[in-house]
């Protein structure tokens, strides 16, 4: 099966900047990423959960991004003011894809 | 006095309150009682729903007196003056930093509408009337105290960024959008309107609000076991002052307006309430460096259960030996 | 005519209507007001339930006449035939692809639940009698549609996969399983049943159905900011006319059948009415070529909101006129 | 014995049964209708909370009697020893190694708290009153059979991990905290509260059984379609069985006791149902190499569906007989 | 600690057809794979989003596949039927595993 | 941009014991995680879905832990107790981040 090398860009961050994160990102020409909701963690500000919470304050969403390889660069400095200002973590890993024309 | 007592011992009796105490005391214990997010949600959407929508139909019935407006701009003024007292209030009784004492200042100058909502059930239980646009007083009151707060933390250094994605998340957030449209859904349809959906809006909605308690006290109850470290006498003391000084400037407000007995208690508890759903959403866009912890633990888990317990009680006796209701 | 404008008017006002007018707004505001998919999924399991349990009550009640089977029959064939007329009409007015127009004549031949209970409710509100079977017209409309549009795309070129999943898909798929199942939990029980349990499936009912439509309104909004760009003159030229032809051939097979006021009405919201829940999901499996956007917009966003709001009214006084009812 | 026919005729034919029998069917057809998760425990929250504060209620209005605390003690010793007789059961009727059959064993010494509900709609249904404490007994019954079914695995080699988690998961699990906690909401509050929220938590009860059962009915369905190859005649067996034993024994404590009929019959549901939420969890934690498979087709896809159609009126028949109510 | 190479396969697809997927998956003999629920992404075909839908039409889910590398084509190839009509995304990623004879 | 070598461990594994498996990782130093809901999946102990459940005792959860390379055996044999005992998966895979001195 013909393959091609990729980036996978996972990035946690908190519910209420998604519409920021994806703004940033369609602005820098990358529209295709995946949301997957984030039911709880734990890092430097503590531990959370979501069960019960009715406010938007807490809760984070994980937005994935696959991209050709030399759109990471863009991407990273396209994001990096929102995740500056707000908790989160950025991992980036190397993947393959079908159908490198998608990306 | 004697009347507070026992209205105090009435008021902690009821179904609603123990369904906190029960929420908070399975959280502290570390039960998994827990209620599905989804739940949580759909809760408050019906809250928001039917309290709008009675509000409406009230006016609908009463017709709206020249106070309406009058009330609105007090609730715009409250919201936007509190803030600066309670930021004063905290530089003094705590060490907070202006950022934090700016992100705290803002919850108490906005209000909660769950209090308003239990302040209502104890008026009802009580026999008192009050003016149902109260309900559009408290959704006015929901964002001014936001912008006065952005102000303070932005004098202190460090310009916030007001763009177009903060405006939207403080004019037009759901639980505004909800309060203010079904206020106008209650508005137009009025009686006939109440009578097709009554048995959706009135008859289960004391049952709603013992099951939404219940998640408020088991989320109250995290918070205060995550937050231990956190909430030194300084705050504590300031999350129990800070709601009478807001019922205080309520009733003041309340009095120059001549509102009913029932619609002052309101007003007071507009003022001493302090908002654990949109303004932390707006705090974590405006002020992400503000800790999260602080602000609700002291307003979910300090100031909504001394209201509800002991704040409810005063403000009615206060009310009713005040206006004479 | 007059009596037109009225009922029209009186429609426009009901809770049922503003709550959907509300979500709409919201949405093209772009405010974050939303409803958990969890508490959509359930209120739509919650008005299945609900209304087919007490079609069936009726129909315990009331006895089966000869009428039922054949108004079974002709829903089953206005539902085939329907997306013929509507392809023919799709052919004529916009200039979409066979494969997209067969997957928007499907939706078109099916019906939307939520319309009929709308319809259901204004008959209420005017004290018009109906057939209790008419809630099992409406189940088996489901389906006969989209066995004939795929049959229309497939002519076009490209044979369709009518796989084993695709069959199930169309015939136990849970909202036609639910509505059968709880008409005939009804049937069974009768007004014994009823009595058990009518405080939750009819006291609440319009309320809930005012919660639904705040969320429909909501969805119909976003979709059609999304969809901007693809609803066409002629589309929409579309999502208005068919309807009318729709209700037109309801209308027609209710006289022949002999249906009561009320029956023919909701014969002709049935024809009128597009399928927003099972037509898309069956697309989605046998046709994915064609585009959601289209068909989701033009149902949800055109012709839903026609339907409620003019339709309705449209449809009781020509079938008052018409049958003298 | 008509009596009895008759009773299971009209019990076969409620909405709630024919609900449980709907899901079950659709499951079994491998309809795609399915309940959110959310609402699932949405629903047993509410259940749980109204079916709690009821007796507390019940126990306010008719005082305590003497038996309340020895049926408490009656209750622990049944889910208690229960464990055993099923224990020895499972050996001699199937072929489960010792650690499968001590988690089976766990689930038929606790309760099923829907099978008590559906018992309770039944009295009523029958005019027959009973004590309002069996909530409480209800509760007690919980925990016991998990503690004596770990002794009985842990004698058989291999010591059980009983920590601080483990503890916590049996005393403190969600189900046991709410129906404790709005026991003693309803008993505190009294009438006076039940007045309050009875149009929540009375009203709409058997409505929302009737859905929760539906959702029980999908749940068993799937799940007896996935242990298909599971359940073997000897476990079949087991399945209706051990209900009856766990009945007769207990019949044998209610007349000891001198429980009213309506008090028997409960105390026999107790006895034979199984548990399907909290030992299922324990059992996850405490002992995870037994198969869940096993024992959650047995408790629910066998015994309840048992216990709902038939066992309810077989209990009800045999305690009008023996008490002569 | 002793650990084995892997290849973790990341399938985005509309949920509607998960249980073809798996249905195709299983007949391939991988019968170990975890699904995510999705709470909206955007693609060619526009953004979506969960949040009261109704309908079964749209919303994804993401079926996360680890198996040993020499099973990868076979998998590939036996799901590429359902992701060709529809709308989806693949990522492979080289991962470590414990345990490698449960895969 | 840049990026720093890092270990990303996916957890699979019962909702029961999360906070087992989460204490572990906390006692070990580790105490930034993300946890992620799962709708359903299939493994040597069947199939199993999420929707219609009220008990605890089916469900898993996903449990996301990204750290520095040096500190996973140690994470590894931390988990390990709870992994032996309940079903569940461990993928472990490099990837990239930004801002190490958060890991
Ligand atoms: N090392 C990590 N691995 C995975 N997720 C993390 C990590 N650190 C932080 N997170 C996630 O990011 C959120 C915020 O982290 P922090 O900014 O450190 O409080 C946490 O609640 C976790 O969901
Ligand atoms: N580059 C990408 N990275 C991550 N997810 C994607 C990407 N492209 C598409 N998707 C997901 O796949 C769905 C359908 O994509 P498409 O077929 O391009 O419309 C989107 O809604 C996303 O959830
Ligand atoms: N090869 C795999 N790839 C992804 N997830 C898996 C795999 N094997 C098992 N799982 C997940 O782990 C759960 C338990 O697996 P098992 O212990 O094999 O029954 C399954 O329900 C899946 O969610
Ligand atoms: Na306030
Ligand atoms: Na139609
Ligand atoms: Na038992």
């Amino acid at each position: 099966m013909q393959t091609h090398d990729a980036k996978r860009v996972e990035i946690t961050i908190e519910a209420i900047v998604k519409s920021r994160l994806t703004d940033a990102l369609v602005d820098q020409g990358v529209t295709g990423f995946t949301i997957l909701p984030v039911l709880g963690g734990s890092g430097r500000s503590g531990e959370w959960s979501r069960s019960g919470q009715v406010s938007r304050a807490s809760g984070m969403v994980q937005v994935i991004c696959i991209i050709r390889p030399d759109r990471l660069d863009g991407l990273l400095s396209a994001i990096l003011p929102v995740l500056d200002r707000h908790i989160g973590v950025v991992s980036v890993t190397d993947c393959q894809v079908l159908r490198a024309e998608r990306f | 006095m004697e009347n507070l007592l026992s209205l105090a011992a009435d008021n902690l009796v009821s179904p609603i309150i123990l369904s906190f105490v029960l929420g908070l005391t399975a959280a502290l214990a570390r039960s998994d009682l827990t209620i599905p997010e989804a739940i949580a949600k759909a809760m408050s959407i019906y809250l928001l729903f039917a309290i709008g929508f009675k509000g409406g139909v009230s006016v609908a019935a009463h017709g709206i007196d020249a106070t309406l407006g009058l009330s609105l701009i007090a609730g715009v003024i409250l919201s936007a003056l509190l803030p600066l007292v309670a930021f004063g209030l905290l530089r003094v009784l705590t060490n907070l930093d202006h950022v934090n004492a700016g992100a705290v200042a803002a919850h108490y100058g906005s209000i909660s509408i769950v209090t308003f909502v239990a302040g209502t059930s104890v008026l009802e239980s009580q026999g008192l009337m009050y003016e149902g646009y109260m309900v559009a007083v408290a959704a006015a009151m929901e964002a001014p105290a936001i912008l006065s707060a952005l102000w303070l933390i932005s004098r202190g250094g460090g310009a916030r960024r007001m763009d177009s994605d903060l405006w939207r998340e403080i004019a037009l957030n759901g639980s505004i959008v909800l309060l203010v449209g079904s206020f106008a859904i209650g508005w137009i349809t009025g009686e006939d309107g109440l009578a097709e959906i009554s048995s959706f809006v009135v008859a289960p909605f004391k049952g709603v609000l013992c099951l939404f308690l219940l998640d408020m006290g088991i989320v109250a109850g995290r918070g205060l076991r995550a937050g231990r470290g956190l909430i030194t006498m300084g705050l504590l003391g300031f999350g129990v002052l800070m709601p009478l000084i807001g019922a205080g400037a309520g009733l003041v407000a309340a009095l120059l307006l001549g509102l009913s007995t029932g619609g002052a208690v309101l007003l007071m508890v507009l003022g001493a309430s302090a908002s654990y759903i949109a303004v932390p959403a707006a705090m974590r866009v405006a002020v992400p460096e503000a800790n999260p912890s602080i602000y609700l633990t002291l307003s979910l888990g300090v100031t909504f259960p001394f209201n509800l317990a002991l704040g409810l009680p005063i403000y009615v006796s206060v009310a009713r030996a005040v206006t004479g209701g």
